[in-house]
């Protein structure tokens, strides 16, 4: 066994602690106040190849393993989760399934700008009624004028507003619903094709910097070139190749818990009470113990993940063991750190406010932790 | 024989009665979410802003009858302008103006703090300087204890206050205070006698906020979005010693049984709001579809359960307030002991609620409503609210801590965290 | 006006006068561990084995003056030859009894299950037939209700009762009776009418188990290295009819009403024997030197505080029995529900407390003591009895969830564990 | 990264499970009953090298690696947990002293019997009344007769007391007293030493075939080649030799658990209740589904603190982690087990009720987790 990174991940995440520090956190809180989406800063991650991580250089990215891309979003994502939620948000579905069921000639077209860290990639699945069921979802493409003609409605898609966006991937029904067998297609859909709109920036209680809207398609005609691979694929060997993103949100989870629990150590060594460091009472050193504990815990079991992915073995179970436990330790050590900064705590500007705000969204989006569940107890063959 | 007593569903009876003939029906609307910061206020004594909206009428007309009929802090004893009543009896007043939907009319901390310090520990001068006022509602208080060293460790405030003729001089930093922008005067604590002890040397003074008064109250943004609470500063502010209640450098006292008798009041109607959080919870989870999701429903029953216990246990206080209403010094420790159990169960459990009920909803409930300034619904509110729950007042370590000394005898350790 | 009343007061002076005159003091020896064993069955109404104690004959004196005194089975109505007292009277004897160091005199399962069935649905031949030997002690009963299948889905259960002549013939297994060795009756459920629902066609009998009963009683050894629990294997063995209580295929009914009563019987007092647990705890870490340590009094402090709270529901249930115990039927619902919230917090509490001990005691206290047999100290069974405790009587999620459906509606899902 | 086993960690891992499933799996439950520690067992552990895990060759171990260790551990702790910590206990504290303070003749004569496995190591730290603080042993050596004589008295000592027992290292104050320092030294006692004897086997909650007993050294000479290293050593110093027990506990804790969650899936496979397989239930899922991920994040974790080993770099901190939240999860992990059990689960002779009693002292020996609290929290700054 071998628990340290490659030269490489090492390099790429030396790099990602300096930008980190240097360019997103002096404007973090900024951002995340303005609740604007400093697409500036993904610009300059573009530039640093950050937008094209795992694909490889053919098509313009740094062809980097997942193993590496977790480390570097410990470095992004411990500076500010917004922005590292963007980042992944592009760098994982955004760009993923162009890579995978794209041609290369879509490759080429779409792929390569994203992942030259030129545009910024959405991927369009939830539903605002579909439930946490991706079979459930009503928006279609039917054959139509030599292409095909979408219909339907978006949520809580990012990524896509922005003036760095392109557009969108989205999923959509292929089947006309008389079939027994539902199939499913994903279409590119650019920006400024006539009738697909889009929402305000909805304001969240975290990832306030994070551009999120509803997604629009009303009688939307894109030609054959824009369906991405088989329009008669099912939904599971589609979704598949989303796994990663819960890789991807337990190591956003991770940088969140090892942010709160320097900020919290940090309080502690300098805050007094009964004339001591209250970091010298029991309770609050059992509290940060524990912390660091459980972060260690979801940091060995998300690079095991991470480490499956690279290895090409199956991760399904594995990933949704991270992405459980990373996000619940994220959700429950935001909250600890609060209550041991007590008051200033509770402003909203403080930094452990804002970390805190954030954790909330990580048991909740990507596939709520009742289905990482699930998915764990069907692995496990219940 | 059978010890049972049925006289509390004569007294649910008229309290029902009067309700039914006095009720203002538009009032039931103040439970729209949109008056939520209204409420705030109202629970804390003051209609503030807001003047145009039609409710106004409404609220004034319920409070005139209320006053027409003394029923403006009727817990207080009958000398201090009360009815008198029991816990009990202010459960079940409560509970029906639940059932009814209609606002309690609250005094907000001079109902539930400056009041009882005031008829327990003032002088008759004081009972009538500054209880009718309360009651007619033109004195709102705001509570000037927190410091920013003295949050948990309360007893190590820093604010000094110096007798100068017949005044007191008063400097230093207050925290913490809630909505501290709805009132025009000020309960403190401060530390009058540098060289005693600890817990003696401090006092507890009323003072006065408009006018010239040297106070600065300024507003902090809570994760909620709202100015819950602001921060004061004192810069040789003046209160006349005549002000300060149950004699100087004897606050720690004053405080200790008020902040008692607070608790304790809370504790016999905390379970209701409780039990109306998950409500909306199961009403949500119905909505969507999911009431019969076996683990969700582990976790809703699971709040019930400690619902249902914290109720008991606040028929029990209610017993107990009685008793130290009058007087009764070891009542109002046993008072202490029970308060700060369901304080502190009911802090975890609305906690859990508040979070059980975000993610019943799913994204939805982390998307903040559209309108001016920072909105949030009323779960999100819940839910970022609930966090300070076991910081303000003293940590939940603390109180835990005090508790294992009062209650089991366990070794004294202020340091203990 | 308050609704206070000191009536409890003059009756705990009563009790504790007649306990003062009639207490007798060598057995106070019994609270020594190494009579666990003795105590447990006495709790369940026999003493069994042991005869040549010598505390053999101080128990027979103090159960003859409670005897003569009209002191067993106090909480029975009159007509059943109890004194009919309220639950708080009888939370008041159980308390003045653990003051004074007494035992309980307890008719274990006759008392509290057998007892309440027949009171409240036999007719006057079985009254009279059954309630007085459960009285002077000549019938202890055991419980036959879990089935192999019929555990936590009682009624799974397959245990057939068939009608023969003026007999019912039984056939089947039971198992997780508790210490199903000391009795000399059983009273179960059997199936007698296959056809009909699931819930329906279920009867409650009273069986003979000496002489030729065809009950063959098995031991088995739990964890604590006890048997707290047997099995039993009917092979048709014979109940004259006239010993189903409450009528053929009525048992399902019957059994809920008691079943609801015992709990809440349980409820009342549930918080004492927690309160002394944790109070061994407190003992243990000061003789340890370890009372000061801030992580450990958070955690006692935690359990303290859901012993209080239980104390109260505790008190609250005691008025709820009394008007069920008259046969108000909402009242039993009502019992039920917060009967099930206490047993639930009750359980995990114990859980709680005694895996603290373990923690507080070090290795020393993984070590058993010696001596013959498969012995366990008090902390150690108490560790390894408390796990029994979310699942005997239906596993703690199948109790929630039933709480769901009925105190708060939640969709029927008796297949949602 | 990579967290697969190296082949010859796989091979000895395969050992391992053949071993435990032949020889040890089917008398694991009679011996727990009879309260025996099976030496047997470990006797042909020794032949198959397995009690010279951590002991290079060249002291006639096999020199395998930490991980190897941990990965052998998860297959003998699956099948019986009692056998397991004597085979630990031997492993690492009752050889791994002879290794790192020993002379080459001191080796020669103590340590390779025990690596080529035909003695049993035992040592002796924990006394009585020094509760957790190791610095509060009484237990005193004092120069005379031109060697050491020892007195005091050791409380919970396993594998002094077998019939494959050779005797005792032990750890005793070597300063008069008067020292501003204490100072202290560890000595090897052989068993028919005059003046050493020991109490009955202790009976035990779990861990029932292990052979613990309390041992009493009542002016024991011996002579100055029974003292290992320095006398003058200071106590941290001496015990970060142990701190790899951490690790082992830690591995043990991971053994227990898996064994619970595979004797609780497959209860729960095959019980039916309301007409359907209770795994088919989703409270029992979600049990199942925590079971399993908390058990991933504690196995990486451990193996984690034992590559750091490995690697030769410090590790306090992560194998007091490991065995916090191994430890804990095994714990929480057996209770919930039996609870899925229902009440077959709470009868003595149940399997699952004898990894719920083993389960119990995880959590307490080798370091309270209290302890483990403290390490962690220095080690954080605080």
């Amino acid at each position: 066994m071998d628990f340290d990174l490659a030269e490489r991940e090492l390099d790429l995440r030396e790099l990602c602690a300096t930008f980190a520090k240097r360019e997103i956190a002096p404007v973090a809180a900024q951002a995340w106040e303005d609740q604007r989406c400093p697409t500036e800063l993904l610009r300059a991650m573009g530039e640093l190849g950050l937008l094209g991580l795992l694909i490889p250089e053919r098509w313009g990215g740094i062809g980097m393993s997942t193993v590496g891309f977790v480390a570097a979003m410990e470095e992004i994502g411990h500076a500010d989760q917004s922005i590292a939620a963007a980042w992944q948000a592009h760098t994982t579905i955004g760009s993923l399934p162009l890579l995978t069921f794209g041609t290369d000639s879509q490759r080429e077209r779409w792929l390569r700008p994203l992942a030259e860290g030129t545009v910024l990639g959405a991927f369009g699945l939830t539903e605002p009624d579909a439930g946490s069921d991706a079979r459930g979802i009503a928006t279609r493409a039917v054959r139509g004028d030599g292409g095909w003609v979408i219909n339907g409605r978006k949520a809580f898609i990012s990524n896509a507003g922005t003036d760095m966006s392109y557009g969108v991937t989205l999923l959509a029904r292929t089947d006309d619903g008389a079939d027994e067998r539902a199939t499913y297609g994903s279409f590119i859909v650019e920006k400024d094709t006539e009738g697909f709109t889009m929402g305000p920036k909805m304001r969240g209680i975290g990832w306030k910097a994070l551009d999120t809207r509803e997604l629009y398609f009303d009688d939307v005609w894109v030609p054959d070139e824009q369906l991405l691979g088989d329009p008669a694929l099912g939904l599971n060997q589609f979704l598949s190749t989303l796994e990663v993103g819960r890789i991807s949100i337990a190591a956003l989870s991770i940088s969140l818990t090892q942010a709160v629990l320097d900020l919290a150590l940090a309080y502690a060594k300098e805050r007094r009470q009964f004339g001591r460091p209250i970091s010298e009472f029991q309770a609050i050193q059992f509290k940060l113990a524990d912390i660091a504990t459980e972060l260690e815990a979801s940091r060995a079991l998300t690079y095991y993940a991470a480490f499956l992915r690279d290895a090409g073995r199956p991760f399904r179970k594995e990933a949704a063991m991270a992405k459980l436990k990373a996000s619940r330790t994220a959700a429950w050590a935001a909250s600890e750190a609060v209550q041991i900064h007590g008051g200033i705590g509770y402003m909203l500007e403080s930094p452990i406010a804002r970390f805190y705000c954030d954790s909330k969204v990580l048991e909740i989006g990507e596939g709520t932790n009742e289905i990482q569940h699930l998915v764990i107890a069907r692995a496990l063959g219940c | 024989m059978s010890l049972q007593t049925h006289t509390i569903e004569d007294f649910r009876r008229d309290v029902r009665g009067w309700i039914d003939s006095n009720e203002v029906a538009e009032l039931r609307e103040l439970e729209h979410p949109r008056h939520r910061s209204l409420r705030l206020h109202l629970r804390f004594g003051a209609w503030i802003g807001d003047d145009d909206n039609p409710l106004h009428d409404a609220w004034k007309l319920w409070v005139e009858r209320h006053q027409r009929d003394g029923y403006i802090c009727p817990w207080w004893p009958t000398m201090a302008g009360g009815r008198g009543w029991d816990p009990i009896q202010q459960m079940v007043w409560t509970e029906e103006l639940a059932a009814a939907g209609m606002p309690r009319v609250s005094r907000g901390l001079g109902e539930h703090l400056v009041g009882p310090a005031v008829f327990l520990h003032g002088n008759d001068e004081q009972r009538s300087r500054f209880l009718p006022p309360i009651i007619d509602g033109s004195d709102i208080y705001i509570q000037g204890f927190s410091e920013p060293d003295a949050g948990s460790d309360l007893a190590n405030l820093r604010t000094t206050g110096v007798v100068d003729g017949d005044d007191l001089i008063i400097t230093g930093q207050k925290v913490w205070t809630t909505v501290g922008l709805i009132g025009n005067r000020m309960f403190l604590l401060c530390r009058t006698n540098p060289q005693a002890p600890r817990h003696r040397g401090i006092s507890f003074v009323l003072i006065d906020l408009v006018g010239d008064a040297n106070i600065d109250v300024r507003p902090t943004r809570q994760m909620t979005g709202e100015s819950e609470f602001t921060e004061e500063f004192l810069t040789e502010a003046r209160a006349p010693l005549a002000n300060v209640i149950g004699g100087l450098d004897n606050g720690w006292r004053v405080t200790m049984s008020t902040l008692g008798l607070e608790r304790g009041g809370d504790a016999t109607t905390a379970h209701l709001a409780l039990a109306a959080q998950l409500g909306n919870v199961i009403e949500m989870a119905r909505a969507l579809g999911r009431s019969a999701e076996p683990v969700l429903r582990q976790e809703i029953i699971r709040s019930h359960i400690d619902i249902e216990l914290m109720r008991f246990g606040g028929a029990r206080v209610g017993g107990i307030i009685a008793a130290a209403i009058n007087g009764d010094v070891a009542m109002q420790q046993e008072i202490e002991r029970v308060a700060s159990a369901s304080k502190l169960t009911g802090a975890e459990v609305e906690q859990r609620i508040a979070d059980l009920a975000i993610r019943v909803r799913g994204m939805e409930g982390l998307v903040r409503p559209d309108g001016d300034g920072y909105r949030t619904d009323q779960m999100q509110y819940e839910l970022l609210w609930s966090r300070a729950l076991t910081i303000q007042g003293g940590s939940a370590e603390i109180q835990r801590n005090i508790l294992a000394e009062r209650a089991l005898g366990l070794p004294k350790d202020p340091a203990a965290v």
